[in-house]
This record gives structure tokens, sequence and C-alpha cells, in this order.
């Protein structure tokens, strides 16, 4: 390669140049896969952005893009970036007002929806976005009853765009010769955990530069198959599912629907593969409780053949030396087990595989590792273009996140918060210069706002929120989410919110797994109406109880955590939800406003009361709202004081 | 939706109809007509003659007097084939799907009056005979899509809960691609969401086809909610025709519904 | 009388006398069809098998002579082996009709098949394959008064036969009408939920049924046995009732009767008349190419109403 | 269990309706098409040859032949064994007529005319369902057995009543007559029906199967959907009888080579066709091999064991065969009434699902 494309666009023309008939993306519609080739992406992206241009965008103006992963919204991130728009993709969940806050932040210009659902959301808030000219559309079904005049087909746009093309034949390779490399490329609106979102600003250089980075560390090739299937707002899909693709020119393919997903990655079979912990949690717990109902036999052959692959899975993994014996063993094993159980699994060609986003249980970790599964932790950011560490091959442990990333430099502030400066780091907040300035320093650190620190292998371990790390009245340090993780790493608990900072002690609330405990329930035939029920059979509390008093062996062991130990808690009578605001888009928990809705409890948690009332508000999916109580129980636990026991 | 719907001529229209099974009148001096592009419903106490008309419509029935109109050309009765391959397809009041057979290839069979290859050139499955499965597949690819049913293209149908078979019930008429869609109670036996489903089906199929639609329904609700233009059938006679509003308020049909009790309901 | 009229009469008469042995075996077929929807193709073989099972019991040389030295007098050898077809009622309810209750008819169908194949070979295994002459003492030969009042010859045994045929329809005819068992059968096979409600089993219901065919199998085993022998072909006169039951219906009790005479009937005319033309041995096919060509003018069968489809 | 099938996408639908879309089947059928044509023939003798491959193979071309008739379109037939002396005396009357005529040529031309003879007894199909077609086709099993032995001019007036096949080479080497080599014998029967089996195969999956399938399941539905019943009940009856005929002139021709009428085409062979179909699946042209295979092995097996095996005399010996034939007939139906091919398909299932039970 002699010059490298340094924008989007140019990449796109170059694929098509070099390797046109190769396919560049895919979508299950129609019961087959259906594929474009980087020559049809490249025409169809310039029919599009033609089409901008006649309806006339104009450069630096903004393309909202709102709905599932599907090939006609990537190609209007290209499309818009051709003539030096830039793209603005939004959760295709979040309700019409987030939306809102967007189109109207970003001063939107045009809004790409994939279908009427969503193209409903928008008119429902279009008289707040001034902005806002014109919405496509690509699905048109149940489209013909709308008002036309500001609803246009994306098919429409594109035959536009031909007709403009022709008339103007050197307009857009001449815009996309105009790009440049810092020139802006996207506008991603990270959820945030408090407060209005934030809008990442990220040029050409800082996506693309961090995604070749991080294809020459992992070798990917061309040949990869990967499965778009996470938001694209959100940066990992934007560099995974976009950015690499255009630089190593590997096909992406979209899922026919939310529904099919887990279908589809078993069609594909990605080689590369990226998912958050708790969708490799679920894919286990699923495992397992499907291998419940198997027959003697299996299960027998299972449970044995699972116990070699933990003994000596990952080390093969790691290509350590193992004794001939495990490695016949280990050999029959992938026939009879690993092999079936990968191809379930649709994880049969996976080369590599990310998890980030938050710690991932050892357990599960070391689970897909024995499989054979090169699966790998990083920790990113939207501010960093994702990746500010890596792990590289043959240095995988599941309680680090790696080392610094290429062309990543890390320090650790004296507060414990973990900054970073590379490349990929953004241009600043959209239009919001104190926040830009609040978090990135003049000399370009950026605060991470996690704590962390360098283990003794060189390795980032991060241990929680800078902020949300407190004290204990007795002066000993409390990371809630550390604690929170450890609990979550029990099958049968979902959500987990500790409180300690400026408390005498740690005292958590728990929201269980309903999956997993309904079948827990079924085998020990203990009867429930509902969740509500269920999260109060005194059976369940046992479970939970059980699971929090090793969480507590665990922390004795530590002499710096020792003080957080639970010495309270109690068992949530409803889902925490993002819908109630309890949770995040991303699923993340809301401390603190939990901790203020449900203030009564924290009390209670804090009192030495063992029963408490609470009357919760909760919102149904139609919309509507409604109220359910509960008197919940509180457990007292021991806590482990004798280290050498405990250890 | 904008409220003044616009209608053609009349598709079909039926006059005089008298039916009866070996003394047993099911259908005496019937005559209403079915508008281009409009939802037409036939509604009526069990009994009543609905499924009856419809049968007559198809040609599984033969009037014994009448004429029925379709596309313009008069004739004392249907065939089923002849109803089949110039545009009228329909469902079933009891789902008749072929349980033998995937939702896939079910809705296949919808596309057998426009297949044309011979056996021998679909027993080699080479050129014209391919490529014509392949062409229908596709098409009937669009209808799966349309229905939203793409997770159970290949589970035979038999082992579908009710509502998705009735969904492929009307997949297999679409696919046909109509220009008359008779509808025998789609929704019966459906739950709420279930209805709620079918009714947007049979709208979306109306609007973005402009297949005309007679359906025959038992929920008044929906009945008011879809349809242009109601015909009342009562003991195999016509009461009552017109508008959803029109029709609500004539007595006869008041009576004919809560008036008398009757034996067979 | 002229003596071509009379050669016809006499062929008439065989022709209804062969009719009402067909009839019989149809019988069979029917009772069973109309309570439960089987075609029961083990009928034919139930016949032989019921005869065989009959010659054993009294005959010299048979099992119980051999094993006890003695055979038993006809009326009780007649009800040990009405006992012998109740228990074979039984075991095939047991052990293969109530594992199939569910399925297609063509599945029950190819049971009863493989039920003929079991009962035949049994047949074998147990009482050999020779021929057997069966004789109850029913009369035989030519009736003396026909021949010498109207020149007309026709077997005395036939004549027992139609009579006993006669009797043996109007005793199911007050079977069925009459007792609450019969009516219970009758109601079954209309709806399998009224049955029930009458209180008796599905499966008692079948065993009877079965039990009750057993007999009307026997009583047609005995007349083709006294006349031809036990043999094995003996159940191949299924095969002969078959032409029958479409014409007849497969649910029409007076269809299998008057369905019986018309095919005897017929078929005799044809052998005599029609037979010599075409090198003879028509009597195997042409019952069913009568059966046939009435079916084309009239589909619903003799007896049957015209079906009012509905979708 | 050995089933890889993450990554095997399918981008079109050729390949999506592919016969056998997944590659571990494509590779699993290979390999048994190369164990039959490149391994069997090496251990075929006589015995093999007639006593097992060849009553195997040409019983499965009849199986295909009545379960397209009986399985997919929901005719029941008794009357296989006509239609096989249809085929064995078309072949007959042919080779001895025309002596020129390329054998594979009379085969075809054998099955055409039964197709012929299949359509006009398919006639009453029209009128009559179920089980008073299925008696009305044992007309046709009664009379053309009849005809074929009443009338001389079928027979080429041969005093013994029975009919011989000519030696008839194809390529030049010799497939009928007592001196054809049984691996010729063999690997010409493999595959001609493997071709024919194809050819069925392609024609259930496309519409005349849909429109087969759809009369079965619900005749009145598919009639006013649009599928014509009497179209589809005759080619039905054709195409049947099509492949009947031909089964029936490889088993007279290449199997038997001589044949009397009523020994080789009554009324049993129709039923021991019917079982292979019941026992192997109905609905399945896998499980008309399957069905094939076990009702032609099954008594071989059977009296080895009980002739060879515990010495008995040959007649008990064929009547325990009888009964037992009988029993396991029942013992299938009640295990599972879909037959092999629905036992095949479970396991199947098994194994891409294992470890997983669903």
């Amino acid at each position: 390669m002699a010059v490298k494309s340094d924008t989007f666009p140019k990449l796109l023309l170059e694929n098509a140049r070099r390797f046109g008939d190769r396919p560049a993306i895919r979508e299950k519609e129609f019961g087959i896969w259906q594929t474009w080739n980087w020559r049809q992406v490249a025409d169809e992206v310039r029919a599009l952005a033609c089409g901008f241009a006649a309806r006339g965008f104009k450069r630096g103006d903004r393309v909202a893009i709102v709905g599932d992963n599907r090939p006609r919204l990537y190609w209007t991130m290209a499309a818009a970036q051709s003539i030096g728009g830039v793209p603005v993709p939004t959760y295709q969940d979040a309700v019409a007002e987030e939306i809102q806050y967007v189109l109207e932040h970003a001063e939107v210009k045009f809004v790409v929806a994939e279908d009427q659902e969503q193209v409903d959301k928008i008119l429902d808030v279009q008289e707040r976005c001034p902005s806002l000219r014109e919405i496509f559309f690509d699905d048109t079904r149940g489209m013909r009853k709308y008002d036309q005049s500001r609803l246009i087909d994306f098919e429409v746009l594109q035959r536009e765009g031909r007709e403009f093309d022709q008339k103007n034949p050197d307009y857009f390779v001449q815009q996309v010769e105009q790009g440049k490399g810092e020139d802006v490329a996207i506008l991603l609106y990270t959820s945030g955990t408090t407060g209005r979102p934030k809008g990442v600003v990220l040029t050409h250089d800082n996506v693309l530069i961090t995604a070749r980075n991080g294809i020459e560390f992992d070798h990917l090739t061309q040949d990869e198959e990967v499965l778009a299937y996470l938001p694209m707002a959100w940066v990992g899909d934007h560099i995974f599912s976009y950015a690499q693709s255009y630089v190593s020119g590997f096909c992406v393919s979209c899922p026919e629907n939310a529904s099919t997903v887990m279908h589809d990655l078993r069609e594909i079979g990605p080689t590369y593969f990226f998912a958050p912990p708790p969708i490799f949690e679920s894919l286990l717990t699923n495992v397992m409780i499907r291998m419940e109902d198997a027959a003697r036999i299996s299960q027998i052959i299972f449970t044995y053949f699972m116990r070699v692959a933990r003994s000596v899975g990952p080390k093969i993994l790691a290509k350590e030396a193992v004794s001939i014996k495990d490695k016949w063993l280990y050999k029959l094993g992938h026939l009879l087990v690993y092999g079936p159980l990968k191809n379930t699994l649709g994880m049969s060609r996976i080369q590599l595989a990310y998890t980030a986003g938050e710690a991932i249980g050892p357990d599960i970790f070391d689970f897909y590792r024995s499989l054979g599964i090169n699966i790998k932790q990083l920790y990113g950011q939207t501010e960093a273009s994702v990746n500010v560490t890596l792990q590289p091959d043959g240095e995988v442990y599941p309680d680090t996140v790696g080392k610094p990333a290429p062309q990543v430099e890390i320090k650790i502030a004296d507060d414990g918060e973990v900054l970073y400066r590379s490349p990929g780091v953004f241009q600043c907040y959209f239009k919001n210069e104190a926040e830009t300035r609040e978090i990135k320093t003049e000399e370009g650190w950026v605060h991470t706002g996690d704590a962390g620190f360098i283990d003794d292998r060189g390795h980032l371990k991060i241990i929680d929120r800078a902020k949300d790390v407190g004290k204990l009245n007795d002066g000993s340090i409390f990371a809630p989410k550390y604690v929170e993780n450890k609990l979550k790493f029990f099958p049968h608990i979902k959500e987990v919110v500790a409180f300690g900072d400026g408390r005498d002690y740690c005292a958590v609330m728990v929201n269980i797994d309903m999956e997993a405990v309904a079948n827990w329930a079924e085998r020990n035939n203990i009867s429930y109406a509902s969740y509500q029920e269920l999260a109060a059979r005194p059976e369940v509390y046992q479970l939970i109880e059980d699971g929090v008093s090793k969480v507590n062996e665990e922390l004795a062991a530590d002499p710096n955590l020792a003080a957080s130990q639970i010495r309270r808690f109690l068992v949530l009578h409803k889902e925490l939800d993002a819908d109630d605001g309890e949770l995040t888009r991303t699923r993340k928990v809301r401390r603190r406003f939990i901790a203020d809705k449900y203030r009564t409890l924290v009390d209670a948690l804090y009192s030495d009361k063992k029963s408490c009332f609470i009357e919760t508000e909760v919102a149904f999916e139609d919309g509507r709202t409604g109220s359910i109580s509960a008197d919940l129980q509180i457990r007292d636990l021991n806590v482990y004081t004798d280290l050498k026991k405990a250890s | 939706m904008e409220g003044d719907r616009k209608f053609g001529d009349p598709i079909l229209e039926v006059q005089d109809i008298n039916l009866s099974f070996g003394g047993v009148t099911a259908l005496e001096g019937v005559s209403f007509d079915i508008l281009n592009g409009e939802v037409r419903a036939i509604i009526g106490p069990n009994g009543a003659g609905k499924s009856s008309m419809l049968n007559v419509i198809n040609g599984f029935y033969h009037p014994q007097q009448g004429q029925i109109t379709y596309k313009g050309k008069t004739r004392r009765q249907m065939r089923p084939h002849h109803a089949a391959s110039s545009g009228i397809a329909r469902t079933f009041q009891n789902i008749a799907l072929f349980k033998g057979m995937s939702t896939l290839d079910n809705i296949m069979t919808g596309r057998n009056t426009k297949m044309r290859k011979n056996l021998l050139w679909q027993a080699l499955y080479l050129g014209p005979a391919k490529r014509e499965e392949l062409e229908h597949r596709d098409f009937v690819e669009h209808v799966i899509d349309f229905l939203e049913i793409q997770a159970i293209r290949k589970t035979p149908v038999g082992k579908l809960p009710y509502g998705m078979q009735k969904r492929v019930e009307l997949g297999r008429a679409l696919a046909a691609e109509p220009e008359l869609l008779l509808l025998d109670e789609p929704m019966a036996g459906m739950n709420l969401e279930e209805k709620e489903d079918m009714c947007r089906f049979v709208l979306d199929v109306n609007d973005q086809f402009g297949t005309t639609i007679a359906l025959i329904e038992h929920d008044m609700g929906v009945v008011m909610d879809i349809s242009d233009r109601v015909v009342v059938l009562d003991y195999g006679k016509k009461i009552a025709d017109g508008t959803p509003e029109e029709v609500r308020a004539d007595q006869r049909v008041i009576e004919a519904y809560l008036g008398v009790t009757r034996d067979d309901n | 009388m002229n003596p071509e009229l009379l050669f016809f009469l006499e062929t008439v008469i065989g022709g209804l006398m062969a009719g009402v042995m067909y009839a019989l075996v149809a019988l069979g077929f029917v009772l069973i069809f109309k309570a439960s929807g089987i075609f029961n193709f083990a009928q034919g073989v139930m016949c032989l098998f019921a005869a065989l099972a009959l010659y054993d019991f009294m005959a010299p040389g048979g099992w119980v002579d051999r094993w006890f030295g003695f055979t038993f007098p006809v009326w009780a050898a007649i009800a040990l082996t009405i006992v012998v077809m109740i228990i074979l009622a039984w075991v095939i309810e047991r052990f293969v009709l109530q594992y199939l209750v569910q399925q297609e008819p063509i599945i029950l169908f190819m049971a009863t098949i493989g039920l003929a194949y079991v009962l035949e070979g049994v047949g074998d295994i147990l009482f050999g394959s020779d021929v057997k002459p069966l004789d109850i003492g029913l009369p035989q030969g030519a009736s003396d008064w026909l021949l010498d009042n109207f020149n007309l010859y026709v077997e005395k045994l036939e004549v027992v036969a139609a009579v006993t045929a006669a009797v043996l329809v109007t005793v199911l005819a007050v079977f069925f009408q009459r007792t609450r068992i019969g009516r219970a059968l009758r109601a079954v096979a209309d709806d399998h939920q009224a049955a029930l409600s009458v209180g008796i089993s599905l499966r008692t219901i079948w065993v009877i049924v079965w039990s009750v065919s057993g007999i009307v199998a026997l009583v047609a085993g005995i007349m083709w046995g006294s006349k031809s022998g036990v043999q094995f072909s003996l159940s191949l006169i299924a095969l002969k009732a078959l032409p029958v039951l479409i014409l007849g219906g497969f649910t029409s009790v007076p269809g299998a009767i008057v369905g019986g005479l018309i095919i005897g009937v017929g078929e005799k005319i044809a052998e005599v008349y029609l037979g010599p033309l075409v090198g003879g041995a028509i009597e195997n096919w042409f019952a069913y190419m009568l059966a046939l060509a009435f079916l084309l003018f009239r589909p619903q069968g003799l007896f049957g109403e015209r079906i009012i489809e509905r979708v | 269990m050995f089933y890889r099938e993450a990554g095997q996408f399918k981008t079109d639908y050729a390949s999506d309706q592919a016969l056998f879309p997944i590659a571990q089947d494509r590779w699993f059928v290979l390999a048994v098409l190369f164990v039959a044509v490149a391994v069997v023939p090496f251990f075929v003798d006589d015995y093999w040859a007639n006593a097992i491959t060849l009553p195997f193979l040409i019983y499965a071309l009849a199986a295909i032949g009545l379960n397209l008739l009986t399985g997919y379109c929901g005719q029941v037939s008794l009357g296989t064994g006509g239609f096989m002396a249809v085929g064995a005396f078309s072949t007959f009357k042919l080779t001895t007529a025309f002596p020129e005529l390329n054998f594979i040529v009379v085969i075809l031309l054998s099955g055409a005319i039964t197709a012929g003879v299949g359509v006009l007894f398919g006639i009453p199909s029209l009128r009559i369902k179920g089980f008073y077609l299925a008696v009305a086709t044992l007309a046709a099993q009664f009379f053309l057995v009849w005809l074929f032995n009443k009338v001389d001019w079928f027979l080429n007036y041969s005093p013994t009543g029975q009919i011989s096949m000519p030696p008839r080479e194809i390529f030049g080497i010799l497939i009928t007559g007592p001196r054809a080599a049984p691996e010729a014998k063999y690997l010409f029967c493999l595959i001609f029906i493997g071709i024919f089996a194809l050819l069925a195969k392609n024609l259930v999956r496309g519409r005349v199967g849909r429109s087969w399938m759809a009369i079965r399941d619900m005749d009145i539905a598919a009639e006013l959907i649009g599928i014509r019943p009497l179209e589809a009940k005759l080619t039905a009856f054709a195409v049947s009888s099509f492949y009947v005929g031909m089964a029936g002139s490889l088993y007279f021709g290449v199997w038997l080579g001589a044949a009397e009428p009523i020994e080789a085409f009554g009324i049993e062979q129709s039923f021991l066709v019917l079982f292979m179909i019941i026992v192997g699946g109905l609905g399945s042209i896998l499980g008309s091999f399957l069905g094939a295979a076990f009702i032609t092995l099954m008594p071989i097996l059977m009296k080895n064991f009980m002739v060879d095996g515990l010495q008995l005399a040959v007649v008990t010996a064929k009547h325990i065969e009888i009964t037992m034939l009988g029993v396991l007939i029942i013992f299938f139906l009640i295990v599972e009434p879909h037959g092999f091919a629905r036992l095949w398909q479970i396991a199947k299932e098994k194994l891409r699902l294992w470890p997983f039970p669903h």
C-alpha cells in the first residue's frame, strides 16, 4: 500500500478498486443472506450521497441514523462522510424524548430511519427539532398512509441521487477528495450514567488509526466474518463493524431481526466476535439450563469433558505444553463436546472474541477459553475510539483488562484514576466546551473516570468508577462496583446495588436472575406465582445468602478490601429496569438514582429492622404506569475476621 | 388514516343467488357487490349463510339460481380452479393448511396456478424449472417478510400455534397475488394481540397491494373498524347493506343479533 | 320350463347363495369399520382361524384329541370356538389396537394386515396347512324337493347358509337396536364422546365389536369350510367381500347384505355366460369391475347419503 | 455430534433449496455412494446379487413409486403387483418383438406403458377416496394378472405359461440373462435406481410434489386454492406407475430372468411394497430405501437364523417367518408409525443438537 486512505469514503473507493468483487456486507432478508460486494456498496453509497446533495445537504451538515443494524444505514454513514457530512447514529431502542434530545442537540438536518416504528418516534418530536428538514425511511411497510411531503422513501432518495450524479458526474469524487483525515467523521452520543448524553466528536484519523492499530495488533485479515448486532450508536459497533471492515476489507453481516440474532449468529459463524459480558453470561446460563434436560449419558460425557477442558483447555489455547494423554483427551472432548457445543453456539469458527464494558466473571471467561475460544478482554471508551488497553495473545487473565494498545499511553493519577493519551482521543464534546475541558487536559490526557492500577505483569486492573470509590466510616476504601461484580458472577444473581460510602459497613440489594432461579426453583419443587413471590421465598434468600457469604470470604482474603464485607442484604421485589430509570440503556446500575428511589430500603439496611415495606411505581411496556408493593426481608451476615481461616 | 376512501367499479357482483342442499335453503335471493379496492364485510348470526356465500363466490358451491359477475364477465357459477387462477384467493374458517408441509411449502402452494414448467423439467430440476422454482421462492419470501413469519419458515405447520397457522394461511392466499381476497373469520379464536396483528395485516394488504377484501367476521368491533361496507345476512337472506354506521343503526340488524334467541348459537 | 331359463334361474339362485356368503364376511368388516373406523383386513383370516379352531375341537387327530384323548361334540366345539374368538378379540385390543388409537386409518389398516400374517402363521404352526374337511352335520347335496318339483338344482348347504345368515342379521339387528351395548356401539360410530357417556369404555366397546365380528367370522368359516374344506384359501374370501363393501358402503349393514347379493348374482352370471368367452377364471376380478362401474354412477354407494362437503 | 453447521450460510435460494444443504450430509451421501459404487461390486457374487442387492434395489424403486402415490399424494393403492406385471410383460413383449431395442429404452417404454395403465386405473380416484379407492385398485391387481395369464399373446404362446428374458447388453456389457455377471447387474440397477430416486426427490420438492401433498393433506382446500385434483391425482398415478413399471421391468428382466404371472405378481407383492413404505416411512424417498432394505433383508436373516441356526424344518421356518413378519410390522407401527424415515430424522436432529436434548 502506497498511500493509506485517510477517510472512510476514500477507503471505500480504494476497496472497490482493489477487491470490488469481494463481499462487503450481508443482510439476512427474505430467507437468505443478501450480499453486496465492495463495488456495489461504493455504488449505493455514491447514489445516496448524491441524493443527499440533491436535497440540499452541505458539508458539515449532520444526518441522524435511527434503526437496527442494516446495510443501508451503514451506507448512510459513508454517504454522509463522502460529502463532508457527519453521521449521528442513535440507539434504536431509545424513546422519542431521548432521540429528540440528540436530534435537537446535534442540529440534525436529515434523518434516515429504518421503519415505521422509528419514523413514528421522530414524527412525535419533530416540532422540537427545528433543524430537521427531511426524514428518509428504509422499510416502506405501512408508510403509504403517511403524509409524504417530508417523508421520503430511501429508494426515491437514491434514484434522485443517480439522476443528480448523471448531471454532475464529477461531484461525488470531488467531494470525497476534499475530505481530510482531520475532518469530523462521526458524532457518537454516550448514554452516560448521569445527566444528558454527550456528543463525542471523532475524526477520521481518530477512528481509522485506532482501527488499523487493532487490526495489526490481532492480525485480522479480509477473510474475517463479523456479525453486526450491537447498536450502531455504540462506539464498539462503529469500530468493529464499520471502521475495521473498511480498513481490512472483511465482510459484515446484519441479522434478520433482533429475535433471530442467535440463529443468525449460528448461520454466519463469525471468526471475529464482540459481545459484552452479559451476552457471554446468558449464553453460558442457557447452555447449563439446556444440559439439565439432557439424557443422563450426555450429561456424564458433558461433565467429564468439561472438567478436562477446564484443566487443559486454557493451556492448549495459550500454546503451553500439556501431557500427551491430556492432549488426546482434549481432542476427543473436542469431537464429542466442545465442537458440537461451539457449533450450536455459532462459535465454531471464532479466531478472536473480545469482551468489554464491564468485568466478566472468571468462571464465564474460563469456560469459553477452555472450549478453545480465544476470548480476550479490552478496556475502552467512546472518547478513545474504543481501545485503551488490549490483552495480547498469550497474556490473557480474567482479572485484568490487558496492556496499553498500540500508540496508547497510560498513567494513574494520585487518586487512583486512570488517564490515557492516544491518536484515538476525541476532539471535544459537541457544543460542550466545559465538559471537554474537565475530561481532556491541555496535553491531551483523558480522564477515564475509572479507578485502577497497573499490576506487576504490566496489565491494567480496573476496580470501579473513580467517583464511586468511597470510604467506609472507619476510613477503609470502598469500591462498590467491585463488590457488585463479585456477586453478579453468581448465576442466580442478575443485578446488585452496593452501599457503603460514608456508612459503617457495606450492605447490598440484590436482583435475582429470573431464568436461573426459576429453573432452580423448579428442580427444587418451589412453587411461586410471580417474580415478586419467587424473590421473597426464604429458600431463595438462603440461596443468595450462600453466595454473599462466599464473596465475604474472598473479600476477607484481601487486606485492602476486607472491610468491605457485606453485613446486610435484601432481595428486591422487582427487576431493575431501564424504563424505570434504574438502569442505563446499556444496563448499568444507576446507583444514586436507586439510592434515592429506594431510600426507605437503604435506611432499613442501615438500621436493625428485619423487614421493610416498600411501594414502587413501575412503567409497563405499553406505557401505562402502576405500582407494586412488598414487605421485604433483610438478612444479616457474619463477616470473616480470621484471615487465615478465610484464605 | 385519511377519511375519504375512493373505490372503483364493482370487481364482483352477485345477483339473486339461491342455494339449497337437498331442500334445505342456505341462501335465498342474495345480491350485493364488492367494489374494487374496498374492505367488504359479510356478517350475520351463525347459520346465516356467510360461509356458503364465500363458497359460492369461489365456485365450491354451485347455486341453483342467480349469476355472478366477476371482472365484467357474468357467469351462472364459478369453478374453483377458474376462480383461483383469475385472482380470487381465500382463507378458511377452520384452518385448512396442509399439515404435512412446512410454512414455506404451504405458501408455495399458493403460487401453484402461476407455475408452468412441466413434470419432466421438474424431475430434472434444471434450467427453467429450477429458475421458476427459485423465482417463486423469492416472491414467497416477500410474503413471509410481510407477515413477519421468518422465524417459522421451515417449521411444519402442524407444530405451529393457532394464531400463527392463521397467519400462514393468509400467506398462502397472498402468495396467489389475489385481486379479490376472501377471508372466512380470519380472527376467530384469537387473543386480543393476535387480532390486532391480523387487523394490521388485513389493512396493510388492502393498502399496500390494493387488494379487494371480502371478509366474514364475528367480532363486531373489528368489522366496524376495518370494513368500508358491510352486508348482513340472516337465515340466508340479505337484511342490510351499507357502511358500518348505517348497518349498526339498522333495526333489522339489531333484531337479528339481539332480538331473537337461537338454539344454534 | 325352458331349459335355458331354468339354467339361468339356477345360476341366479347359485349367485344369491354365494352372495349370502359374501355378505356374511362383509358384515364382519362393516361391524368393525362402523365402530372403530378400522378397515380390518384380517377378517378373512379370522374366518380361517375360527374354522381351524372349530375343526380342532371336534375332529379326531386335532390337539384336543391328541392331548386329552377325546373330542367335543359339535355344539360344545362351537361354544368353545366362540370363547376362542372372544379371547382373540381381547388379545388384539390389548396388544395391538390400544396403542394405535390415535393413528391414521392407513396405519391401522396396515396393522390388520400384520395381524392377518400373524393369524395365518400361527394357524399354520398350530394346525398345519393341509386341507381339513369340516363336517358339523349340515345337510349336503342338492335339495331333492326343489329338484323334483321345479327341476332346480340347489345345494342344501347353501339354503342353510342363507337361512343362517338371515337369522344372524336379524339377531344383530335386534342386538344393535334393543340392547344397551348395541346402542353404545352405534353411538361410538358417530361420536366417541357420546359412547363414553353411555358408560362403556371405548376399549370395552372395541373388544365387543371384535368379538362379534369374530363370531360372524366363525359362522362364515363354518359355511365355507363345510362347502369346500378348511384351508388357506378360505382366508381369500375376504378379498371376495371387498367389492361388496365398495358397493354397499363400509358402514352399512343392509348395504353389506344387498351388496353381497348383487355381487354374488352378478359374478355368477358373468362366470357362466361371459367366462367361457374370455378364457374363464374371471371371478377374481369381475366383482371389482362390477362394483367400480357401479360407483362411477353412484359414488356414495348403495345406501350412502350424498355428502355435502364443507370447508 | 458430527454436524458443524456454524458458518454454513446461504446467499442464494439455489443453495438453500439444495438437496443436501448441510455439508456434513453431502459428505455422508458421497461416502455411501462411494462404498456402493466402488467397494460393494468387489463383494457381489451370485448369492449377494440375487438374494440381497437386486431385490433391495428393485423393491426400493417400486417402493419409491408407491410412495409417490400413497405417501405423497395420499391415494392408497393395492395394485402394485399388477402394475409390476405390466412393466414386466411390456419388457418381455418389447425385447422379443424388437430385439435391437436398447434395454434402457425398453425399461423406460415399459414404465411409460405402465403409466398409461396406471392412469386408467387411477380414474376412479376422482370420484372415490380412501379405502374405497384402495379396494378399487385391487381390481387392477386381479384383472391385470388374470389378463397376462389368460391371453396367450402376452406370453408369446409359451406352452409353460412362463416368460423368460433374452440376454441383452448395455455398452457391450451383458446385463440380463443367466450369463450376466452379478456385479454388472448390481451396478446397472444401482445407477438406474440412483438416478430415478434423485428425479423422484426433485419432483416431490417442486410444484408437482406440493400439489400431491396438498391433495393428500386437505383435498378440498387444495382444490380451492387452484390445484386441479384431476391433474394432481392422475399425474401421481402416472408417475407412480411409471416407477412401479420400471421396477417390474427390472424385477423380471434383470433379477428373475423368468416369471410366471400369478406366482411373481400376486397380491403378496402389493402388500410387500406397501409394507416397505409404511415401515420405511410414508412420504419419504429415503424411507422407501430403508423400508425396502428391511423387508427384503429381514426374512433372509430370519431364515438363516432359523434354518441354519436352529435347524428348524424349512416349512416350519416359513410359518414362523410369516408370523414374525406380522409381529414386526405391528411392533413397528406401534413404536414408530411414521417409519424408519422418522427415526432417521429424529436421530439426525439429535446429532445436530448434541449435547443438548432440544
